[in-house]
């Protein structure tokens, strides 16, 4: 080819670089490794971790066992090596499996729209509040106190550039929302209230209540999920009028914390307002049906600095494995599923309760749930990894007024002889 | 019908079943899903959860797991894939996904790490991002980088904040960022989302920031300017020097989208060449899969003076074990939860072992390669806008095609006829009556595949010609035709619903 | 075209990449390998095996990964497979092949075990093969089985030496098997290996075995009779008691071609009505993947009499540790190296756990439901030869059809623009005018799939009469057309010559 | 579907089964178990197993590094749930595949046919020995010593009810035929000679001297390969008349001993008398080239009892995986690779000549090599073990006369850690 260019060799096609800034020599690092290498290199990190323990850890990262048809099936190179399906005609398939995906979403949030999908839950809730100060025109937020600490990190980095102020509000015994001071805390110049549910401490909050608050004020409520297995037993957020969720608990790895995927659903009368992509259903030429990318008029590529979001490349084959999931489980083993989530935490209070201190007992929970111990959390926990036993995340990092106090999880994986284990040990 | 494509040498048509929503397959009993029984007791769902209990799950799908194997495989069949042919889109440097990445990142301890795992249980996922971290350092020439951004929007998002935080710090914060015409759509909405105003710096004749112009409008007010390099005609800034100084000796600072990264790798370092801060994507230029729309990573690369604004926790070592810093009073804060999209991570850190240092570089030397071939072979057919010299990439116009009536959508549309997914149409807008052919090949490409994709080209221009309607009404051989977007825009139609009329294709 | 296509609801024409052979593709200096460096001294190959050592590898390819990536996935689209859609080839069982077996096979432990392992190494794998026997000799009704057999005519093979093996023993050989004209011609072909004369049994009208004729052709000369039951028009052979009967009563023995077995697992066991040897087909009944010809896997179950003649090894339990008892004066001795397929043996008792006792029964029941309810849905337009209850699968025939010159292999190609593999075509042989056309749903396929075949049949049908032309010059919705096989046959070309036009498609 | 069938329950449907012979109650057995059971079932299975071990055990069945894309390759539901391509409009993936697959084997073999496979590696000694007899019209067979033992079992349990005379002959202390007694053995009724290389000692035979003996008496020469890579820099046995080989060193699993692939190779004059399936090139109505299922005229479904076999299923699959691994190796890799075998193995030899015997040490040899001890071979490989090592294959069973020894395989998995490790043993 070079011939072809007219190049006498390849640095010809350099030449514009200036010198000056043209390398010299190798780039420093490691030497070209052969596939067995790099299988064995992989291999001797992978090592060192926790494969085979037991994880009684949640908090936004959800350890469900995962049907082996999910990593069948995006493993097709027609999925996995696609680009955004820009051109409809041959991206059917990706297509119409994210049109599945919305709803899906639909159907379990019980909102009217959602999107293709945004980077995580964290982002979400950041991407929430600034539709919201784009529908009411209001600036301000007021978040509870019980939303995962790191989903209110991400709200503060994008808030504090864009003048969005930002109140938390206190969580009480319940580990609910903090009704009276929520009200107090809403002026008129609050655009949305902030919700998770099940919150961080895995308690289910009153919505409901929540929304009315807000509404009363002009305020709109957007609630935030982690565990999006939850909604296979727990009431949907209908009141609310965003809801961003973290997906990953469909069938998507824990992966070390991505990627994952999150998604935005709404009400229909806010859909020009949304970020992020959109399919739709259409026809073509000749009256078939067909999907296509939609609404883009939304998007950073036309817009530009007036777009709803700057997002481009998000989650896709993450959300075909929440498509795939939910398919799977679908609507009697969501349900069924959840059940057992339900089921397992249950009897885990119920043994940890006989050692040490259940907090926030006095309202429903899904999966999770708090507990005070006696001696520091972190020495329980390390006491347990002899047990090969991962135990909860201690909570003095971000609510020091909780003592020893560390957030637990119990999905479906976590055997009965382990709870019974960690239950032992808590109270040590 | 076979004479409308008795050019067409790289494909046929072949039988493609039809599949319709998973919905429409769902009856009730069916079930996908198979539990181990339950060790514990089972609870009543109504006495725990109360009023917060939910009763049914309305139209979520009952498929047996066969119908969902078909179900998706057949969807798939639709799909166009790098797998299956070229996929020349211009600035998305779709490149052969190493199939060895998706190994390693499968690995259980990799896959189940949770990301709240003590650290000395995460010692070996704290390696890769560090490993990795060392070589995209290596690799642009710059001194510290996070891994947090979720893609290339995300990163520009975080390095704009970065440089927020800078003059945060000095006391005396800036209005606006300057951003070249030709930039990428997500470059003038990420500022805007960071609290900057937008000014548009318009490119000179050869493509490239007009020098002048810059000089003119760069002043105290000015953060940052946002500058790809090379830009997205594919060509490089050959007075990369003089922007530099001109944003330095004003106080400024120079962000480079890194999107192009592909044409510089093992080459040159934008750390060499003035740079401040830019971002990556690992889903181009490190070959981490597409995946029909990300997931994607976007780490961002800085300068020593903005490592004080990076993003937490950070990651350092301590007497021989690696650790998450999360004291960093200077910090931007974080810009996701956890670390990262640690999967795409090790996808990367398997891309660059499996080059090294000669192979990365040879990556880039015959992506550049491929961009000049094509360029080569098709610039008397198609009209080469901006002539300067073409790196990884080149962008055409359908000036000559428009003629007939035939613009760079509709080319775009009759490729497929013959086998290709197009090129990018339309950008950058600087291409005049939006009539970008913007064609990226990535060094992934053969010559056998190249030369069938400059067959196809050229037959299309000669279609211009002779036979425009063949173009206008393509695609002919796909298992639907063009779609009517107006009517999706208008009429939206973004769930499935069962009233709804199903009209199974 | 399209107006031959108007009836057809089932798929659309899509676009389909070309592909050349490999050796196309090839081309000096492309490599799809990298080696780690050698960590030992390299030795000089022609000092090391002298005369011996080899120069060159003459036509093998070169070619990058990714263009094998490319080739080989492009090769598989022009497949079709139960993943795209119904598979209903008669007498091949196929069903769905379950992803998590797949995963099970892959388990490190598993894959990568040496069968020369110590045997203290390798109870995991024992304890596989252990576990599998135990739940097929359950499934039987029989005594002892053996898994080394690699396919159904493999254990063909193995069943008719155990025959032998018994008569030698007796010190008196016989020198016939007795094959029903229905039978599978493995079976003819088997006998022969064995050193038997075949002597052919008539069927009667309804299909089954003619007693008369059996108690006729019976005597002393006799070593066994070669059964499928259900047989290969799917009928339930209901005299099997006195099949049995005759046959033990002149010291014979009944041998059971278990391939179609997906109508009897817990239904009925073969055991139970005198079977004294028979294989199974675990890659039919037992959804070990057909891979496009096998792997597959033929075990052989027995009654207790022919026991000490099973091939070594075989395996036992010995205080709590298995292992391979060598040491059996009587065995036939080995039918193949090692211990037969394991890795489909994996399989099936992953199949046979996913089901549990009354999963494997429903599974039996639905798949004779889906047959029952295509012949109900076909026998008004297509001939039914044998009007015995059908089982799992049921066999038409052409005869309507043949009228307007139509015959089994022309309809089977016009099922293919229909969007599905064909049936069985022409066997068994006993439908007259080698018309056969058996249809075999299995219990995966769905209503709605069914519905879409009886559909396609019945327009098919339609077209018979209408326009056989369609017909006989289908499929023409495929990337290629009927083949030339009489050329084929004629003039075999067995392999590609580097002088050989390549003809590139 | 019931009523459809007009039958009033699901027994209706097999009321013609004999009552008596009707199951009244459930199979015996495990009961029905979830996905996430099964799979931990078999990781308990696979958990005893040698994972993670180095293998030095070869003896036909190799431990070859399997790179990565034959398994994302072979996954794809269109491959590997195809039936065999019987109807070639829609299998002409499958049918191409095989048609390479043929091409590379007489490239490799030096062959002019080869067939789509047979079961393995020692039943396609029995076939060659069959079609030998089919083709010269005599009767019995010499097959060398030095052939696999297993091979030889397989071909006695064959042979016997068919009236096929064997006879053995013994290896030299070169572990070659011995030559002198070959040439006695072969009479005017020997239909072919069988020897194996490299052998099972890992000795490679002199093919060509073997080739004059048998056809100066008009008897066949059957070539067995059980070490495939050995092509790559061993001299193909082109004075062969059939070469039959084993192809599992060409991308498939070790997997407990099976599947594998087998493989026949012969001359073009004898490929009416071929047993197993053959691709042909062919052309359709529109003269495009396409590949069919061809000669089938010699197979059971048409020929019934005068069929070349009576094989049907073979190893499709399989032989896929091969043919891809050829692929990615290729001309030069496969070179390259096999060098490092024969680097790996020299250096062995080396290092076990200093504290052991290794027998045959007068002519070349592959990967492999016999290693006399003074301890039992059984003992030395139970202390390896503790180093995660599986030593070579204790020959006592097989070949008594050679005492304490065993054969030892290294391939380019084998370190040369473990190779000084094990040297260092066989002294002990
Ligand atoms: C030049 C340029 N900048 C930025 C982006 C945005 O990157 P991402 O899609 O990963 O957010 C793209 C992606 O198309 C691009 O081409
Ligand atoms: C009735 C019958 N018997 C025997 C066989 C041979 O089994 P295999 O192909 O596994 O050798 C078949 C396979 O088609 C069959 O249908």
């Amino acid at each position: 080819m070079l011939d072809a260019v007219g190049a006498r060799n390849i640095d010809d096609l350099f030449s514009h670089i200036p010198a000056e800034y043209r390398l010299k020599g190798d780039l420093h690092g490691p030497r070209q490794m052969g596939e067995a290498e790099i299988v064995d290199y992989f291999k001797g990190f992978a090592g060192d971790m926790s494969a085979g323990y037991s994880i009684m850890l949640g908090a936004g990262s959800y350890y469900h066992y995962r049907p082996v048809v999910i990593d069948s099936l995006i493993s097709r190179g027609e999925f996995f090596t696609a680009y955004t399906p820009y051109q409809a005609e041959i991206s059917q398939g990706t297509l119409q499996a994210i049109f599945e995906f919305q709803t899906m979403i639909c159907e379990l949030t019980g909102m009217e729209v959602a999107n293709a999908s945004l980077y995580d839950g964290s982002t979400g809730i950041a991407e929430a509040v600034m539709m919201a100060i784009r529908i009411t025109g209001r600036s301000s937020t007021v978040i509870a106190r019980s939303v995962h600490p790191e989903y209110r990190e991400v709200l503060r980095t994008y808030a504090q550039h864009q003048g969005m102020p930002i109140a938390e509000t206190a969580f009480l015994e319940t580990g609910r929302v903090d009704l009276k001071a929520l009200d107090a805390a809403i002026t008129d110049e609050t655009a949305c209230v902030v919700i998770q549910s099940p919150n961080f401490f895995g308690t289910i909050e009153d919505v409901a209540a929540v929304a009315d608050i807000a509404h009363k004020k002009g305020a709109l409520l957007i609630v935030s999920i982690a565990e999006a297995l939850s909604l296979g037993i727990v009431k949907p957020p209908v009141e609310a009028d965003i809801v961003t969720m973290e997906a990953q608990s469909f069938g998507v790895p824990l992966g070390y914390g991505g990627p994952y995927v999150g998604v935005l659903a709404t009400r229909e009368k806010f859909v020009r307002q949304m970020p992020g992509r959109l399919v739709g259903q259409t026809t073509d030429r000749q009256g078939k049906r067909g999907f296509v990318l939609t609404l883009s008029t939304r998007e950073q590529h036309i817009r530009r600095e007036k777009a709803t979001s700057n997002i481009c490349t998000n989650q896709g084959l993450v959300a075909l494995m929440a498509t795939i999931y939910m398919c799977i489980y679908g609507r009697e083993g969501l349900k069924e599923l959840a059940k057992q989530n339900l089921s397992k935490a249950a009897y885990a209070v119920g043994e940890f309760k006989k050692s040490a201190k259940i907090l926030f007992d006095g309202a429903p929970r899904f999966n999770e749930f708090v507990v005070q111990t006696p001696g520091a959390a972190k020495q329980i926990n390390d006491k347990l990894l002899d047990q090969k036993i991962i135990g909860g995340l201690p909570l003095n990092r971000y609510y020091p007024e909780l003592g020893n106090s560390a957030v637990w999880c119990c999905t479906e994986l976590v055997a009965k002889a382990q709870i019974d284990a960690a239950a032992q040990a808590v109270g040590k | 019908m076979s004479d409308v494509n008795k050019n067409i040498k790289k494909v046929t048509r072949h039988v493609s079943q039809n599949e319709g929503l998973i919905f429409e397959r769902s009856s009730a009993g069916k079930r996908g899903y198979r539990l181990p029984p339950l060790d514990v007791p089972e609870v009543d769902a109504g006495k725990v959860l109360g009023a917060a209990v939910r009763e049914n799950l309305g139209e979520m799908p009952e498929v047996s797991e066969f119908e969902i194997i078909r179900h998706f495989t057949r969807l798939s069949t639709w799909n166009y894939a790098i797998d299956l042919g070229m996929y020349p889109l211009g600035s998305c440097t779709m490149k052969y996904n190493a199939r060895v990445n998706e190994t390693v990142v499968r690995l259980d301890g990799l896959a189940n790490a949770h990301p709240y795992l003590p650290e000395k249980m995460a010692q070996g996922a704290l390696r890769v991002m560090h490993e990795l971290s060392q070589a995209l350092i290596e690799i642009t020439g710059m001194d510290a980088i996070t891994l947090q951004p979720a893609a290339g929007a995300h990163g520009e998002m975080t390095g704009i904040m970065l440089v927020r935080a800078y003059f945060e710090a000095q006391g005396k914060q800036r209005k606006k960022i300057l951003i070249p015409d030709s930039a990428h759509g997500t470059n003038p909405a990420t500022a805007a989302i960071c609290g900057y105003e937008v000014e548009n710096l318009r490119s000179n004749a050869k493509g490239m920031v007009d020098i002048n112009a810059l000089a003119e409008q760069m002043n105290e007010d000015v953060a940052a300017l946002m500058l790809t390099n090379p830009n997205t005609l594919g060509v490089f800034e050959e007075d990369i020097h003089k922007i530099a100084d001109l944003m330095h000796n004003k106080g400024g600072l120079l962000y480079m989208d890194g999107a192009n990264m592909n044409a510089l790798v093992g080459k040159a370092r934008p750390g060499d060449f003035g740079v401040d801060v830019m971002h990556l994507n690992l889903h181009k230029t490190f070959s981490t899969p597409h995946g029909g729309g990300g997931p994607g990573s976007g780490p961002v690369a800085i300068k020593k003076h903005l490592e004080p604004f990076l993003p937490t926790p950070v990651i350092t070592a301590k007497d021989g074990r690696l650790a998450f810093d999360y004291d960093r009073p200077k910090s931007i804060g974080r810009v996701k939860a956890f670390y990262g999209n640690f999967g795409m991570h090790v996808r990367a850190l398997a891309y660059i072992l499996a080059n090294g240092p000669d192979g990365l570089r040879q990556t880039t030397e015959d992506a550049v390669l491929t961009a000049n071939y094509v360029r080569k072979k098709l610039e008397d057919v198609y009209d080469l806008p901006f002539k300067s010299p073409s790196m990884h990439e080149v962008v055409l116009s359908h000036r000559l095609q428009a003629q007939n009536g035939v613009k760079t959508g509709d080319i775009a549309k009759r490729l497929i006829d013959y086998g290709f997914h197009p090129y990018t149409t339309a950008f950058p807008l600087i291409v005049a009556d939006h009539g970008a052919i913007m064609i990226e090949p990535t060094e992934s490409e053969p010559k056998e595949e190249l030369d069938l994709f400059i067959d196809a080209m050229r037959s299309i221009a000669a279609e211009a010609g002779s036979n425009p309607e063949i173009i206008l009404n393509a695609p002919h051989t796909a298992r639907v035709e063009r779609m009517d977007e107006v009517t999706a825009n208008r009429k939206p139609i973004l769930r499935w619903k069962p009233a709804a009329d199903a009209g199974k294709p």
